[in-house]
């Protein structure tokens, strides 16, 4: 980097350790960047069992790969630094009484901002309806980054309670279950509740998480693209068993769904009955005190 | 509130007798009158909570715990002699700003205006806390070794998570703010004392009963939330909550008094010619941390209050099928949650920059540059709080705005790092302690920070948020930063705040240990974190068990490398006791200059400033200050620099 | 750890107007506190209300008992008064225990209105909902903070009454008394800001 | 000086600490294990009566010599059908999610409630569930009716009390560690029902060790 090179401009005649520096660091950067894309790159979760998650993990590797020089950058000076400048013996010795160089300090300064600048355009990107509908995170009851035709998508509906992830289906006379099983290759739309306090659903593998907040609808939308299962956890900490409130999906073939929601809907008929009408947010009795 | 006179500080006069030493205000008093307001407001709170019965929220009593506490509170203070001054001045009586200096050792346990004996208390409590808190720490990564739930139960682990992350978020923002800006601010800037002496030393003892007070929960049933406190888990929480409620409501306090008490003694007791820009980049980096604590502890408490108020009197902020809201507590909790980060960073990097030029024998690279730096970090961290919130729905809109702006933190703090490494730059660099943790500061910091970019990028986020991955990026910072540099801190200062030489080869085993264990420790559980475990669990996924075994282990190790340390300090400051002289390390900044320890009056005559403590190499650089002529004429004194009162 | 001074050596005293100047500066830094403090309060008011939640930020049975809002916000407002001619009178070496009384009289009513307004002369709980909340919340924290206020005029007042009594010369009276009186001022217009605030979200605002 | 005395303080109160942990444990039961079945007998109490927590509602145990337990941590042998009896002191106080008012997981997907098999419950009338949510087992228990002329008051309550008796049978898995849980917002005076005894080990909440 530039900025290295000239301090040895206000640094005195000897310009070779910057020179030196910039070498290691080119040497290093084309030994490591290489290996961290395409040795380490697809080894970085969260892997490849939906959209979102692909994109997730080419982000990482993407942000992976810029934060390799910049690591790079400050390790080969610090190590040059305090190899080649350092003191030995006992003597106290002053160094060279320089105080600042507005060039190099406007430089860093224009480098970092171009960088910042580049990643917020970038993460914002990644955001954008067209490529990634939100990258799986959750957004709140009115989303702004959608699928294409988002009324299509199949709406899920994710209940966090203490302790346990139930779903209700809409499209399917709101039926609840206690498992998760999604159709492969089409747009889900997951709301996510709670009925007491603060969850968080992590659908690890989908790439997707969103927190459950009691009197909110959170929407957050995936497309699975692999026949797979997947974990779900709970990323916020909701009281006791909050690390024990895992289950298991399963992503399945659309005819396959098909038959497991038939099946779902007539050995939960009985119950379905007495469950409340289907809406984005629920406010059970206790809501209060109870006793 | 007033002062209006303050007679000279005196000699210490003989010290009186134990026994008559027993009657006064002391820590003993304060113990027992806190035991005695404890029964008697809970009590009190009982009888009230039984006139109004069916308003309590929960079956343990909220309202006489949190009574018990605040009468506990009153007790300490009334037993310390807080009220004194207050009553006095309540009755008429003048202004007086010296208080309990001249009591001997016995000034360490009561309530003493002397700002170098309220930063060795601070630095004692503050080892102690700081000791609890790394011990709850061993044991959560003791339960850790097994991916379930064996050797503590569920509950209790998340009442020793809680306790840990409380307990360290409380004590480290005290932890430098406390023993070294109290000690060194006056030095640096060659005042006396500070603003306000005996709210100085109010604010030690309300962190000391904090701290206690947050062990207490224990006794309470514990609390199941974590340092972050998060509604409405905490309104059904059992009585342990209001512990934490209340001790972290105290350190708020705290933390607001000490911030305003560094920003007002530097800004009107600096001595004759320590102009703006010559001010030591450590008391900018305490300023600008104070600016943060005035600004953000007060939210803090007012967040606390509310959430106090729903458990007690049944108010409901926090509940949304009432009217409430639970995004209501993310705001105004991350709202101080995020410049308590900064908190939590900003001393590291002002001890960093304060001792890099000593061992590097250079001015400072960049002065101006660095404390810009600071400020801007300092402003910017109060416009980031919601990357906390990325994926919890609210204001999805905003993603974009947000994550700009805590991308925008890293120009700042990227600065640091450049003014780090141009004061390195053809140096002479000696490799003591102190300065081995400075560089550890900056390895463990670039790791914290570029991790610290996958958290603001939203996609990224959603996988790493709420994860091991979020835990380790800020261990990197906080520990790797803060504590690392606040370790070479003590290194550093501890000779002239005891006078007595530490160790330098179990300084070296104790660096090399705690810099290895620590990234053995903390760089595994960033793969835990994006292999997807949640924070916060007692139960893993089995096949992460190697893993955190490993972690574990390194963990305990880790934790024995601090035993190191305080072995050095028990062994060469109380049993060897070799003196370090007044300037072991030849540095050019003020406090050096004086003797060690220094004299109860700091500066026999407020010394005139000559130049900013950084002028190593410059060939006929004056000395830093004079200390000889007499700074002010009877009759015609300058009391700021510029020669006015603000 | 600090050493015991050496026989001999006698410190140079402190200006006095250096106390002055830390007391003012300390005022105004605590005063920013206070705000964030009730900014707090003013983003939960603003948020509750715009969020609704369950239909409940402020049923229709909870209104604020109006009366009792003017009388705290006028005797809040006239000990400020009260408190800035005292102030006023010391700068011009008049006595000033007259006004100074008169303040603590009329920030200590203030107190006692509140009081009797929670335990008689509110229309709905702290249950009662968004509103009900905030309304309990900010008042009672507000008290706490003019508590101090009180606290402040009443020290003023003390140290005036007894400094006519003993000191030799009225100058030395009022030397005594001016620097508290800034950072009391100070302290006491930022607490009739936020009064004024209190009463306009609180009682004016529907 | 101080360091000293903060360090010997210092570890006296650490080793009160880890005590106070290591300490509260509620103890294992063992269910007893005859013919390749198992038996496991419960009973839940709307307040246990004595100290720590005697307004607070609790699961209890029978060991094999007839004793009552207050447990929750109860040892069963892997891929065994257990019977399990529950006898359910308490009235009812309704479903905070009604689909937990369906029978999931146990032998032929039923229960049944003073001898009348049932696999579905009407979720108002759930006093406690018994829910392991790794296994997918979730049975509602009937509570008992308002206005009992008869109620128990502490623990462990003897058969003359008005009270329920629930029977059903369950495979063990392998072996393992499985929380179960109460899902009824049972926990008097916390809000939403779900503090206290809902939160702690030993009262509404377990394990079953599965060796």
């Amino acid at each position: 980097m530039s900025a290295v090179g000239a301090m040895t401009d206000g640094a005195g005649p000897d310009v070779r350790h910057g020179r030196r520096i910039l070498i290691i660091w080119a040497v290093a950067n084309v030994i490591f960047v290489p290996i961290v894309i395409w040795v380490l790159g697809p080894h970085i979760p969260p892997y490849d069992a939906s959209q979102q998650s692909t994109d997730q993990h080419n982000v990482n590797v993407v942000l992976s790969a810029l934060a390799t020089p910049v690591l790079l950058m400050i390790w080969v000076y610090f190590g040059y630094s305090i190899t080649v400048f350092r003191q030995r013996g006992p003597e106290v010795v002053d160094g060279p009484p320089i105080e600042g160089d507005p060039r190099i300090q406007v430089t860093w300064l224009a480098a970092t901002t171009v960088i910042v600048i580049a990643l917020a355009v970038y993460g914002t990107v990644g955001l954008l309806p067209s490529s990634a509908a939100g990258a799986g995170g959750g957004q709140g009851p009115n989303p702004l980054s959608k699928p294409p035709n988002a009324a299509s998508a199949l709406q899920v509906q994710v209940i966090g309670q203490q302790w346990l992830w139930t779903f209700r289906w809409p499209g399917y006379g709101g039926v609840q279950t206690p498992y998760l099983v999604l159709p492969v290759n089409r747009w889900i739309a997951f709301h996510v509740t709670s009925l007491d306090v603060s969850h968080s659903f992590w659908a690890y593998e989908l790439g997707v998480k969103a927190d459950a907040i009691p009197g909110n609808d959170n929407v957050a939308f995936v497309r699975p693209t692999q026949l797979r299962s997947f974990q779900i956890r709970c990323a916020e900490l909701c009281g006791l068993w909050h690390g024990h409130m895992n289950t298991t999906g399963q992503i399945v073939s659309q005819s396959a769904f098909d038959t497991w929601i038939a099946q779902a809907r007539v050995r939960y008929q009985g119950v379905t009955q007495q469950l409340p009408p289907y809406s984005h947010v629920y406010y059970p009795a206790p809501d209060q005190r109870a006793g | 509130m007033s002062t209006t006179e303050s007679p000279p500080p005196t000699a210490i006069t003989k010290a009186p007798r134990f026994r008559e030493q027993l009657i006064g205000f002391h820590l003993l008093w304060g113990v027992v009158l806190a035991a005695l307001g404890y029964f008697v407001c809970h009590w009190l709170g009982t009888k009230i909570g039984n006139h109004i019965k069916g308003q309590t929220a929960t079956d343990q009593d909220d309202i006489a715990v949190l009574l018990g506490f605040l009468g506990a509170t009153l007790g300490w203070l009334i037993g310390l002699g807080f009220f004194n001054y207050p009553l006095s001045r309540m009755m008429g009586r003048p202004a007086s700003l010296i208080e309990g200096e001249e009591y001997g050792v016995w000034r360490y346990f009561r309530l003493c205006t002397d700002h170098k004996v309220v930063a060795v208390q601070y630095f004692v409590a503050v080892l102690f806390f700081f000791g609890v808190g790394g011990l709850n720490a061993m044991l959560i990564r003791g339960e850790l070794t097994s991916d379930n739930a064996t050797f503590i139960q569920a509950g209790n682990y998340l009442t020793l998570v809680s306790l840990h992350g409380t307990m360290m978020l409380m004590m480290m923002s005290a932890g430098v703010l406390g023993p070294l800006g109290n000690y060194l601010v006056p030095l640096m800037i060659g005042a006396r004392r500070m603003a306000f002496p005996r709210v100085e030393s109010l604010t030690l003892w309300l962190t000391v009963l904090a701290g206690f007070m947050l062990i207490s929960a224990i006794f309470l049933g514990g609390f199941p939330t974590g340092w972050t406190g998060y509604a409405p888990l905490s309104v059904e929480a059992r009585a342990g909550m209001d512990a934490y409620l209340f001790s972290f409501a105290l350190i708020g306090i705290s933390l607001c008094l000490v911030g305003l008490n560094i920003i007002a003694t530097v800004m009107t007791m600096r001595a004759p010619g320590l102009y703006w820009n010559r001010i030591p980049v450590f008391v900018w980096g305490m300023v600008t941390t104070s600016v943060l604590a005035v600004l953000a502890a007060p939210v803090l408490f007012a967040a606390l209050y509310m959430a106090a108020l729903d458990r007690t009197v049944e108010t409901t902020f926090f509940l949304a099928s009432n009217g409430g809201s639970p995004f209501l507590w993310y705001n105004l909790f991350w709202f101080f949650g995020h410049p308590e980060v900064y908190i939590l960073a900003l001393p590291g990097f002002g001890i960093v920059l304060e001792i890099l030029p000593v061992f590097a024998r250079k001015p400072l690279w960049g002065y101006r540059v660095a404390v810009a730096g600071m400020f801007g970090v300092a402003l910017l961290s109060f416009m980031v709080w919601q990357h906390h919130l990325f994926v919890s729905g609210i204001n999805a809109n905003l993603r974009p705005f947000y994550m700009f702006t805590t991308e925008l933190i890293s120009i700042p703090t990227g600065i640091i790092f450049l003014i780090g490494m141009g004061t390195l730059w053809r140096a002479r660099i000696r490799f003591t302690v102190p300065m081995l943790f400075c560089l550890a500061f900056f390895f463990n910091f670039l790791i914290g920070g570029l991790s610290g970019v996958y958290l603001s990028d939203v996609p990224s986020n959603v996988t790493t948020h709420g994860s091991y991955f979020v835990m380790a990026h800020f261990h990197y910072t906080i520990m790797g930063g803060l504590v690392f540099a606040t370790i070479g801190g003590f290194y550093y200062w501890l000779p002239k705040i005891t006078g007595f030489k530490l160790n330098e080869t179990l300084g070296k085993i104790h660096f090399w240990m705690m810099f290895i264990f620590f990234n053995l420790t903390f760089f595994p559980l960033f793969a835990a974190g994006l292999l997807g475990m949640p924070r916060r669990v007692s139960s893993y996924n089995p096949s992460l068990h190697g893993l955190n075994v490993f972690v574990s282990i390194s963990a305990w190790c880790l934790g024995l490398s601090l035993l190191v340390f305080l072995a050095n300090i028990v062994w060469t400051q109380l049993l060897l006791r070799e003196p370090a002289g007044p300037n072991p390390w030849l540095s050019k900044s003020l406090e050096w200059q004086l003797p060690s320890p220094v004299p109860s009056y700091n500066f026999e005559r407020i010394p005139v400033i000559n130049s900013a403590p950084y002028s190593y190499g410059i060939p006929d650089a004056p000395p830093v200050a004079d200390f000889g002529t007499p700074a002010r004429l009877p009759g015609g004194p300058a009391i700021t620099p510029e020669g006015g009162v603000l | 750890m600090s050493a015991s001074a050496a026989p001999g050596i006698v410190p140079e005293p402190e200006d006095s107007r250096l106390a002055a100047a830390n007391l003012v500066v300390g005022a105004r830094l605590f005063a920013s506190a206070m705000a964030f403090v009730f900014m707090a309060f003013v983003f939960a008011y603003f948020y509750l209300k715009a969020v609704d939640s369950n239909g409940l930020w402020r049923p229709s049975h909870v209104t604020p008992p109006q009366g009792y809002g003017i009388a705290i916000l006028v005797c809040i407002l006239g000990a400020t008064a009260a408190f800035e001619l005292a102030r006023r009178g010391l700068a011009a070496g008049a006595g000033s225990v007259a006004m100074l009384a008169l303040a603590l009289g009329l920030s200590v009513a203030a107190v006692v209105l509140q009081l009797i307004a929670y335990l008689g002369g509110m229309s709905f709980g702290a249950d009662g909902g968004g509103y009900a909340s905030v309304f309990y919340g900010w008042t009672a924290m507000f008290l706490a903070f003019w508590l101090g206020a009180v606290y402040s005029v009443e020290t003023m007042l003390a140290t005036a009454m007894r400094s006519a009594r003993e000191a030799a010369a009225a100058d030395e009276a009022v030397e005594a008394l001016q620097p508290s009186a800034d950072a009391t001022m100070v302290y006491l217009y930022s607490c009739a800001g936020i009064a004024v605030l209190t009463w306009v979200l609180l009682y004016l605002i529907k | 000086m101080g360091i000293l005395v903060a360090a010997t303080v210092l570890v006296v109160a650490v080793f009160f600490y880890i005590a106070d942990f290591l300490a509260v444990a509620p103890p294992v039961l063992a269910a007893s294990t005859q013919n390749g079945a198992s038996t496991l007998t419960l009973q839940t109490v709307p307040a246990y009566g004595h100290a720590p927590e005697p307004d607070w509602v609790t699961y209890l145990g029978l060991d094999s010599n007839g004793h009552w337990h207050h447990t929750t941590i109860y040892q069963l042998p892997a891929h065994t059908l257990v019977h399990v009896t529950l006898y359910q002191f308490d009235s009812a106080s309704g479903l905070r999610n009604p689909f937990l008012a369906q029978v999931r997981g146990t032998a032929g997907g039923i229960a049944s409630v003073d001898g009348k098999s049932f696999s579905v419950l009407n979720g108002d009338d759930a006093s406690h569930t018994f829910t392991v949510p790794d296994l997918g087992l979730s049975v509602p228990l009937k509570g008992v009716p308002a206005g009992a002329k008869n109620p128990c008051s502490a623990a462990p309550c003897a058969l003359s009390f008005d009270h329920t008796t629930i029977r059903f049978s369950f495979v063990t898995p392998g072996p393992g560690v499985y929380r179960w849980q109460c899902f009824v917002p049972c926990a008097a005076q916390f809000f939403y029902g779900f503090g206290g005894p809902m939160q702690t080990i030993g009262w509404m909440s377990g394990e079953l060790k599965v060796v």
